[in-house]
């Protein structure tokens, strides 16, 4: 059971990671800002989630869990919100004269 | 080639590299942020010589000292940019 | 994991010499930025969390903030190097060979050291078990005293030069939920920071930079709080964090005859007391001088 | 040991984000790329405690996650015209 566990917080871990790459290719290869905002609230969320489920499953107590899901409720509001803020104070300045 | 080794020599590269520019910058924000670099790289080399590898441990005091140089760093760094937008900031906001 | 220390620091280096050499300003602060969250990992690979917690609270909420801030007010990058080529690389030289001197003044020293062993042995009459925490507010309290005194003193500074105060743009509505969820975890991160600090990595210099840079984001986001008074009351807050360590201190000299030596059996509520004061003291000293005091009347 | 590639691919992702704050071109990119880099620190911060199974890191990581959007939000708040 608990090798089991244990696996399949690896597997998890792995596709955060492979997650989090992605996220930073698109970076390179996305090629306006706002297209590199979608990096910012989605691939990099769903990259942070994979990893703190996977070491939750690893780490396997639940005192862990607690500060692992708050990490990344927190990074995905504010990702969301720094998302946001940036794409509206640029296509504020793009419309006003 | 252990841990404490490589970070011996990146706190002295800082360190080099935040008096290089200390030395050789005019503008005033750039030598607030050299400052910080020094002292970061002063820090990392104290507590580089507190690692023990054996045990994998840290000496409590050059960690209490790292932590006191972090809280006044950035209060010097408030002044020193109140300083700084006082004598070269624009008038007016 | 030897890899993953050279790896780690040759970003930062990489980080902090675009820091220090980028002429678009937003470029250096960032860099600076992300050095910090780099510099926030070697604290941990160097088995340091109580450091790494206080660079992750400072370097992320209130340093970039505040260089965001001069940036703009100061404008942009300006004026050439000090002098010309030759004046550089007798620089770059000077600086090389007093690195190369504290490399090897510091790499060679990793004998037995006489701290850990005097730290371990005291522990158990210090009042609590997180080691740093009984060196910075048991042991060498006096040096925790005074550099309380020099936030206050950095505070005094601030106020008197006076800076424009922070006027934010309005940012919209959808900062609210922003505002309504993660401010209030921060503030719960710094109570939970600052509680098991007595007995696990964190404390009152963590805890307050925490709840410093929650405080700047309600700042930022146009709905913190403004006003004459609360600004008044902040000060005071700021300001208080020294009269009561330095209170304490007297008080425990009273009590047992020796400076900060505080009465036996009792050292652990004093050092909570302690800290949960300078903690909301060096909250609000933080978080002025980023905001800067009340604006001068003849502005 | 298969735990402590993993920080070091993480530290890698984390990385990959300086070029775009290198070349910019936009003051915004620049400040995505350092946001970026943040979420990356917090998970390559999760995996060390996970490979060196010291629980307090999560605590570090938590510190980083709470206050990872006041640069994003000082640039935004603080850039263009004041009100």
């Amino acid at each position: 059971m608990s090798a089991a566990l244990f696996g399949l917080g690896l597997v998890l871990m792995s596709l955060g990671i492979v997650f989090l790459f992605v996220a930073a290719l698109g970076l390179w290869r996305l090629p306006d800002l706002l297209s590199r905002l979608h990096v910012l609230t989605k691939a990099d969320t769903a990259g942070l989630a994979l990893v703190a489920l996977g070491a939750a499953c690893v780490s396997g107590s639940l005192a862990a869990l607690l500060p692992l899901l708050l990490c990344v409720v927190l990074v995905a509001i504010s990702g969301a919100t720094i998302g946001h803020l940036v794409a509206r104070s640029v296509t504020r300045r793009e419309t006003a004269p | 080639m252990t841990t404490d080794l490589v970070y011996h020599v990146a706190g002295a590269g800082l360190t080099g590299l935040a008096l290089w520019r200390l030395a050789t910058c005019r503008d005033a924000l750039r030598r607030i942020m050299a400052l910080n670099v020094l002292a970061i790289g002063i820090a990392m080399v104290l507590l580089a010589s507190g690692f023990d590898a054996a045990t994998g441990r840290t000496d409590p005091v050059p960690q209490a000292f790292a932590l006191t140089g972090i809280v006044v760093l950035v209060s010097v760094t408030a002044a020193l940019l109140a300083l700084a937008e006082r004598i070269g900031g624009r008038s007016n906001d | 994991m030897i890899a993953f220390d050279i790896v780690l620091t040759l970003g930062l280096l990489a980080c902090a010499a675009m820091a220090l050499t980028l002429r678009d300003r937003t470029a250096s602060i960032a860099a600076f930025v992300v050095a910090g969250l780099l510099i926030a990992l070697s604290w941990v690979r160097l088995a340091a969390p109580d450091v790494a917690l206080a660079e992750a609270a400072i370097g992320a909420g209130v340093t970039g903030a505040l260089f965001l801030r001069s940036a703009r007010r100061i404008g942009p990058i300006t004026g050439g190097p000090v002098g010309g080529m030759s004046a550089s690389i007798a620089a770059a030289l000077g600086a090389g060979g007093l690195s190369a001197a504290l490399f090897w003044a510091f790499a060679g020293t990793s004998g037995p050291v006489p701290y850990p062993p005097l730290v371990a042995a005291n522990l158990e009459a210090s009042g609590v078990t997180n080691p740093v925490t009984a060196v910075l507010l048991n042991f060498r309290a006096w040096d925790t005293l005074l550099e309380i005194a020099v936030l206050a003193v950095a505070l005094a500074l601030v106020v008197m030069l006076g800076p424009a105060p922070v006027v934010p743009r309005a940012l919209g509505e959808l900062v609210l939920p922003f505002a309504r969820i993660v401010v209030p975890l921060a503030i719960l991160v710094a109570g939970h920071l600052l509680w098991q600090g007595a007995t696990a990595p964190g404390g009152a210099f963590q805890a307050g930079a925490v709840l410093a840079g929650g405080m700047l984001a309600l700042v930022l986001a146009g709905i913190g709080p403004a006003g004459e008074r609360i600004v008044r009351g902040a000060l005071l807050l700021g300001l208080a964090g020294l009269a009561v360590f330095v209170g304490a201190a007297l008080a425990a000299e009273g009590l047992t005859g020796r400076f900060l030596g505080y009465p036996a059996g009792a050292e652990k509520a004093w050092i909570i007391a302690i800290e949960a004061s300078l903690t909301l003291s060096i909250a609000a000293t933080l978080c002025l001088l980023f905001t800067g005091p009340v604006r001068r009347p003849h502005q | 040991m298969i735990l402590e590639v993993l920080p070091f691919l993480s530290l890698l992702a984390t990385l990959a984000s300086l070029p775009r704050l290198l070349l910019g071109p936009g003051a915004a990119d620049r400040i995505v790329a350092a946001q970026l880099a943040g979420t990356g620190a917090v998970a390559t911060l999760i995996l060390l405690g996970a490979a060196t199974a010291t629980p307090p890191l999560y605590d570090v990581a938590l510190v980083f996650a709470a206050l990872a959007a006041v640069t994003g939000l000082a640039f935004v708040a603080l850039s263009g015209r004041a009100r």
